[in-house]
């Protein structure tokens, strides 16, 4: 019964990484329809900026509670920035352009990004620092459960529930949600689209920061393929929940992180990944829009 | 008249230095944490920026020159645009002799160059078959699939398992490898196909990997990571083949093996078969008023697809005589998707030169070769912007009916 | 003229989610006439056509095609292409060609279901695949000059005028060797002389001996052109009969004013 | 291999012009090819053993080359692909070379090995250690500058079962060619052994973000010892989660996680951990020399397999100095019988190409450093 708890903890802090980072695809996806191969450098390049910044003013001898917080705000904002950039640079050109375009075009966006910041920085592992202490009250529940992925897990249901209610409530959010349902009907009821687009890359870009900032301390190393392979799981989960839609992203992430743990635990970590698939392939083959995605009915 | 603005001269001046903010932590900072270093490169800031005001001027001309065109093109009004290829092949005085010179040179090629440069040439002859095997999948019937690479390895690996295990060889093993690929086509095909669009793509993708991952941890079937090596060349009547020659032989294999791809694939795209698949990707819910059937078409496409992939494997596993999973990834797929895109969807030709291309170009290009990707990812998102139709765009078969005394 | 139903549709339902859009439809539609479906906006005649061509899955009803001389046969659940093969060819309301395709491998598509060339045939073009081809392209062709387009077989569908993409989807339509055409609205934006073109051309193509059912909001045009009318409002039937019957029934009167009403 | 003898007479013209751009024979060096990751994200791997093999270069011909003749590099990267191997390999074999330095990783070297066999070439590399590469007996003018797996692993149990003396045992590998195949020699000894008992032997996904369902299944697992077959990045993951998740077992790894970059992800936790890797050659005169050179030229440590390198070029211009004639055969003998001073001292070559006098030890981490461990 502890081996099985201690496997549900480790799936469930795996998830929660996967959703920090699903969150952004599931955004960009539900708005223009794309999958965005390169939110995954996004996530990387948010881990580095956070990495670069905090050495910096650890140099510089600010106290460390400073130099964490500035360079998150760091992270969150280039990595924004870099999100809005790519949207403009290599998505808007694209607008109405056959489907397939701005796929290679994000796939083309991920390999330069994921280059650029080898080439800039280094193509080796560098050490990233635990940012978050482990208190002694938390010992008892340490071997099953650490600070760091109780945070992720804290910060992952928090986002969520704050990106639903954005979504929900307020004037961003139902133009959001006009532009993903129809975007010229929207386009024509006065939403600016493309502030709208842009806005969402920008959310979905600052998630992915914290994100980065988040896993890099809980892995402790970066480099510049992370983005890569976090991507593709984060996107599995996105797919696996309905894509587009948020709780759908987050139920996806916990799913398939549970789904990896156990396989782990009761079969072979060496294929977790072919159950991870395997779990993908059955629910859409059941639910071809995903956990909570909604069918959408073709208008002939 | 091409005129640079005060408005574009400040644009570019924005960007400039929206640029040199964007890029300042990664390109200026250059920290190595396990030696607790820091190098500050103020110079990459200034070459960020003048990259990125001249790349942002000549976008400018670029659209001037665009718009320009178009307004042309529509008080034209009437007058069919027509693409250069199509110019081309509509030319036959000038076509014929293009294409004889093309088609001797590939032919004396092994005969010109070193044995380097004619491997080179073959590798590039099979993402040729590999590019317009997928083309069927993606370019014509618009089904998208990043898990190509699977039916390569799968392939690859029939061919290198039933010669190890049982001696077959190459010339057993090719149709082999071709209707097993076709199978896996066929058992990928039946669950997905309800899937649409990008749906499609992520299950393909996981596809491509839970093969991947199958290949790399079953190692009593596969070998594992170690692979498999030793595995024959293609014979030739029992002759002993040097080196040199097998190389060669192998050319010119591979040219066989891209005419009699580009055979069948001009004559299916031609037929019933070849319009069904494209009249797929158009327009499905019309594809079936029509009164085709959706889904034994799809299969069609992906078990053909499939194929092709299948018998590029058993090259590919016979020139290189070892195999392992690491030649099976993701990027495979990636690499291949982007030939099609890049070449110009549905275009024989075009697929032909984006393969010439893409894997030529990194080959020469050693001297950059840190760059090279680097400038890959630039040009992939470059050509979809300026040119989404690719180097070549397709062109429609016209047909003539018997009546009109045409052939 | 033949009075035997070639279409009969019996207490047709189609819910989507609660919402009712055909409630408990019934109608006939005999071999060799032109049949007109009328109604308001939102009425339910194109989900009606979605419903017998296969593409929604009726939540109730009978859907039953008898061709002459054959027994009748179900349609509620077929998929769309097993219709189409039954003998009922469709257009649509907002055309649906294969926009990149030539005007003629328009045509040649709805050859497919009559059509048997495999994957080995087409590669290796056998006598009986060549013939096969060369037939389609007659047909194809043949059509072509009956809808006027024959001029233009090679173009790019996407690159022809509005009224021509009309003509070419009934051509299209035609190609499948159909017992009974629907056409969902086929004069929509087109000028008085195209209509009055198309006109004619529904007329000859009735002469050859197919069966009509049509989606209009030209009244004129209706009116002109059916031998039996149906009207419908909200999913349900309101009224039926030769033009000159339904042209002085209050119930249809009432629906459409009801409409203007709203426009106004 | 001449290209010359087959050309078609309508082709001469053509070939003649091929030929009057490529250096004539008469003048020509002395070529040794070297082969290997030299970009892309593996070179840190093969990049040292160029340079390492172009500074013992400059010193050959600063001495006059071989017999009189200068010795010219051939460099070839395949950034540790096969597919790309076999190309390159093609490349040198028409480039004439007389011997190949490489190649980096053991799935490119299974690729080209066949190729320069036919071709009557030498390989020597520094860095291949799959074991089949020279125990297959198939590549009889294959040769390397460093232990194969087996014997890594040999050393790894021995220490493990007689220093550490454990019970059970948890192998973990990466999945890969270096990681899975000397965890399943781990698994081999230790089996034939009977001291103690394999109670895991998992693959874990490189790049994978949380390790922790599998350190829970170790920890159920019992082991006292933890071995890993990979490489450093995801074995400071591994013995950092371990850590996080209480689970103290002794973690020992291999060559590829014995590393200055493993110690500073690590940190902490990385103190006590054991790794194997080639004797400590830090005190050779050769190894300063050259390790003096490089800091000289490059302005920073050498990286990896660099002293493996050295040894190989070293070794292979003795072997073609002292060899009869430049056949593989002769080349081969000579490299066989002639000892040549490297690096790591003294080394020869067995009759299967292994190295003799190039061995592994144990090394632990201590205050921040690997050190010999007894």
């Amino acid at each position: 019964m502890e081996y099985f708890l201690e496997l549900v903890f480790s799936g469930l802090t795996r998830g929660s990484i996967y959703a920090l980072i699903a969150l952004g695809y599931t955004m960009v996806y539900g708005i223009i329809g794309l999958i965005n191969f390169a939110h995954g450098e996004i996530y990387m390049i948010g881990a580095f900026t956070a990495l670069i910044i905090a050495t910096v003013l650890n140099m510089y001898g600010l106290p460390l509670p400073a130099v964490l917080i500035l360079a998150a705000i760091a992270a969150i904002v280039w990595s924004a920035a870099y999100g809005f950039t790519v949207e403009r640079v290599a998505y808007r050109p694209l607008r109405g352009a056959p489907r397939l375009s701005p796929l290679i075009s994000a796939i083309g966006m991920s390999i330069f990004l994921q280059n650029y910041v080898m080439l800039a920085q280094t193509p080796n592992f560098l050490p990233f620092p635990t940012l978050i202490p482990e208190p002694a009250f938390l010992e008892p529940i340490a071997s099953m459960v650490g600070t760091t992925d109780l945070t992720i897990l804290l910060v992952t249901t928090v986002v969520m529930v704050l990106l639903t209610l954005l979504i929900k409530f307020t004037r961003t959010g139902k133009a959001m949600r006009a532009t993903s349902q129809d975007r010229t009907m929207a386009f024509l009821v006065g939403v600016n689209v493309d502030t709208v687009i842009s806005i969402t890359f920008v959310i979905g870009s600052s998630l992915a920061a914290i994100g980065g900032v988040l896993i890099a301390s809980h892995i402790g190393q970066i480099n510049f393929y992370i983005g890569f392979i976090a991507g593709i799981k984060a996107f599995t989960a996105a797919v696996l929940g309905g894509i587009g839609s948020i709780p759908g992203a987050v139920l996806g992430s916990f799913v398939l992180g549970l789904t990896e743990s156990f396989a782990t635990g009761y079969v072979s970590s060496a294929y977790e990944d072919v159950f991870a698939f395997s779990l993908l392939v059955l629910i859409l083959i059941f639910r071809p829009a995903g956990l909570l995605g909604k069918a959408s009915i073709e208008k002939v | 008249m091409n005129v640079i603005t005060i408005k574009n001269f400040r644009n570019a001046l924005v960007t400039a230095l929206w640029f040199m903010f964007l890029t300042f932590p990664i390109m200026v900072i250059k920290v190595n944490t396990t030696e607790n270093l820091i190098v500050w490169r103020w110079h990459n800031l200034l070459y960020v920026g003048a990259t990125a005001f001249t790349a942002s001027l000549l976008t400018a001309l670029y659209r001037q020159y665009r718009d320009r065109k178009r307004s042309q093109q529509q008080q034209e009004e009437g007058t069919s645009r027509v693409s250069w290829n199509e110019r081309f092949f509509n030319t036959p005085a000038i076509a014929r002799p293009v294409c004889a010179l093309g088609a001797l040179f590939f032919l004396v090629f092994p005969l010109l160059f070193s044995t380097y440069q004619v491997n080179i040439m073959t590798t590039a002859l099979m993402y040729v078959v590999l590019g317009l095997g997928l083309n069927i999948v993606v370019g014509v019937a618009g089904l998208l699939n990043l898990g190509y690479v699977a039916f390569y390895a799968v392939g690859a690996y029939t061919y290198a398992l039933l010669n190890m295990h049982y001696g077959v060889g190459f010339w057993v093993a090719l149709p082999l490898g071709g209707i097993m690929a076709a199978l896996f086509g066929i058992l990928l095909g039946f669950p997905v196909l309800r899937l649409r669009g990008d749906y499609l793509a992520i299950v393909t993708l996981g596809f491509g990997e839970i093969i991947l991952l199958v290949l790399k941890n079953w190692s009593e079937f596969s070998q594992g990571p170690g692979g498999i090596s030793n595995i024959s060349r293609p014979g030739l009547f029992n002759i002993q083949l040097s080196m040199e020659a097998t190389l060669n032989y192998q050319y010119y294999l591979t040219i066989a093996m891209v005419l009699l791809t580009i055979f069948v694939i001009n004559r299916l795209q031609n037929s019933r078969i070849g319009r069904a698949l494209f009249a797929l990707r158009e327009d499905e819910i019309a594809c079936q008023a029509m009164g085709i059937d959706k889904t034994t078409i799809k299969l069609t496409a992906f078990a053909l697809g499939a194929t092709w992939a299948g018998l590029a494997g058993v090259f590919f596993a016979a020139k290189n005589a070892y195999i392992n999973p690491d030649s099976f990834t993701f990027l495979e797929s990636a690499m291949i998707l982007c030939i099609v895109v890049l070449g110009g969807m549905g275009s024989i030709l075009g697929v032909i030169i984006g393969a010439l291309v893409l894997i030529l170009l990194p080959e020469y290009l050693r001297a950059f070769s840190d760059y090279r990707m680097l400038a890959f990812g630039a040009i992939l998102v470059s050509m979809m912007i300026f040119r989404p139709q690719g180097i070549v765009a397709n062109i429609r078969q016209s047909y003539r009916s018997s009546k009109d005394g045409a052939p | 003229m033949n009075m035997e139903p070639i279409l009969s549709v019996r207490g047709l339902c189609m819910d989507f989610g609660g919402i009712r859009a055909l409630d408990k439809l019934d109608l006939r539609i005999r071999a060799g006439e032109i049949a007109a479906l009328i109604g308001p906006n939102g009425a339910g005649k194109t989900t009606f056509f979605n419903c017998l061509t296969g593409i929604y899955t009726p939540t109730a009803g009978e859907l039953l095609l008898a061709p002459p001389g054959q027994p009748s046969r179900r349609l509620n659940g077929l998929k769309p292409n097993r219709v189409t093969e039954a003998g009922l060819a469709r257009t649509f309301q907002n055309i649906r060609l294969f926009p990149g395709m030539t005007v003629l491998e328009n045509v040649l598509i709805g050859r497919h279901c009559r059509t048997k060339a495999k994957i080995l045939g087409a590669i290796l073009r056998d006598p009986r695949t060549r013939r096969e081809e060369r037939e389609n392209v007659d047909i194809g062709m043949a059509l072509l000059k009956k809808v006027g387009l024959a001029h233009m077989a090679d173009e790019v569908a996407k690159n022809l005028p509005y009224g021509a993409q009309r003509r070419l989807e009934i051509a299209r339509a035609l190609a499948t060797e159909p017992l009974l055409l629907l056409l969902d609205e086929p004069a929509a934006g087109m000028n008085p002389q195209e209509t009055q073109e198309l006109i004619s051309l529904i007329r000859s193509i009735r002469a050859e001996g197919l069966s009509i059912l049509l989606i209009e909001h030209d009244m004129k045009l209706v009116m002109s052109l059916s031998d039996y009318i149906f009207v419908v409002d909200y999913g349900r039937k309101i009224a039926e009969g030769v033009p000159e019957e339904v042209r002085i029934n209050p119930v249809v009167i009432k629906a459409y004013l009801g409409e203007e009403v709203d426009y106004a | 291999m001449a290209k010359s003898g087959k050309i078609f007479p309508v082709l001469a013209s053509a070939a003649l012009l091929v030929a009057s751009v490529s250096p004539s024979f008469a003048a020509a060096p002395i070529k040794i090819g070297v082969a290997g990751a030299h970009s892309g994200d593996l070179a840190s791997y093969g990049l040292p053993t160029l340079k390492g093999a172009e500074l013992v270069v400059k010193d050959v011909n600063a001495k006059g080359g071989i017999k009189g003749e200068l010795v010219e590099l051939v460099l070839v990267d395949e950034q540790c692909k096969p597919e790309a191997a076999a190309n390159v390999a093609t490349k040198l074999v028409s480039d004439n070379v007389k011997a190949v330095i490489g190649h980096t990783c053991s799935g490119p070297t299974k690729a080209a090995l066949p190729i320069y066999r036919d071709a009557g070439i030498v390989a020597i590399s520094p860095s291949a250690t799959t074991p089949e590469l020279t125990q297959s007996g198939e590549y009889k003018y294959f040769f390397r500058t460093i232990a194969s797996d087996d014997r890594q692993a040999r050393t790894m149990t021995d220490f493990v079962l007689e220093k550490l003396a454990p019970k059970k045992i948890a192998i973990l590998h990466d999945k890969g060619d270096y990681g899975l195949g000397l965890a399943t020699y781990a698994r081999k000894f230790i089996g034939e052994s009977g001291k103690a008992e394999v109670v895991l032997f998992e693959g874990i996904t490189v790049g994978q973000v949380d390790f922790s369902a599998v350190i829970q299944k170790i920890k159920r697992s019992g082991a006292e010892v933890v071995i890993f077959g990979g490489y450093h990045p995801e074995a400071s993951k591994l013995v950092s989660q371990m850590r996080k998740k209480r689970l103290d077992a002794i973690f020992v790894s291999d060559d590829g996680a014995k590393d200055e970059a493993f110690i500073k992800v690590a940190g902490k936790d990385a103190e006590g951990v054991y790794a194997t890797g080639p004797t400590d050659t830090t005190k050779n005169p050769l190894t300063i020399e050259y390790r003096e050179k490089f800091k000289k030229a490059e302005g920073a440590d050498p990286g990896s397999f660099f002293d493996n390198g050295i040894a190989a070029t070293l070794a292979i211009i003795n072997a073609l100095d002292k060899a009869k004639s430049f056949t593989a055969d002769d080349v081969a003998t000579a490299l066989r019988s002639e000892k040549v001073d490297t690096p790591f001292g003294e080394i020869s070559f067995d009759e299967h190409g292994d190295p003799v006098g190039i061995g592994f030890n144990m090394f632990v981490v201590k205050d921040g450093q690997y050190v010999t461990a007894e």
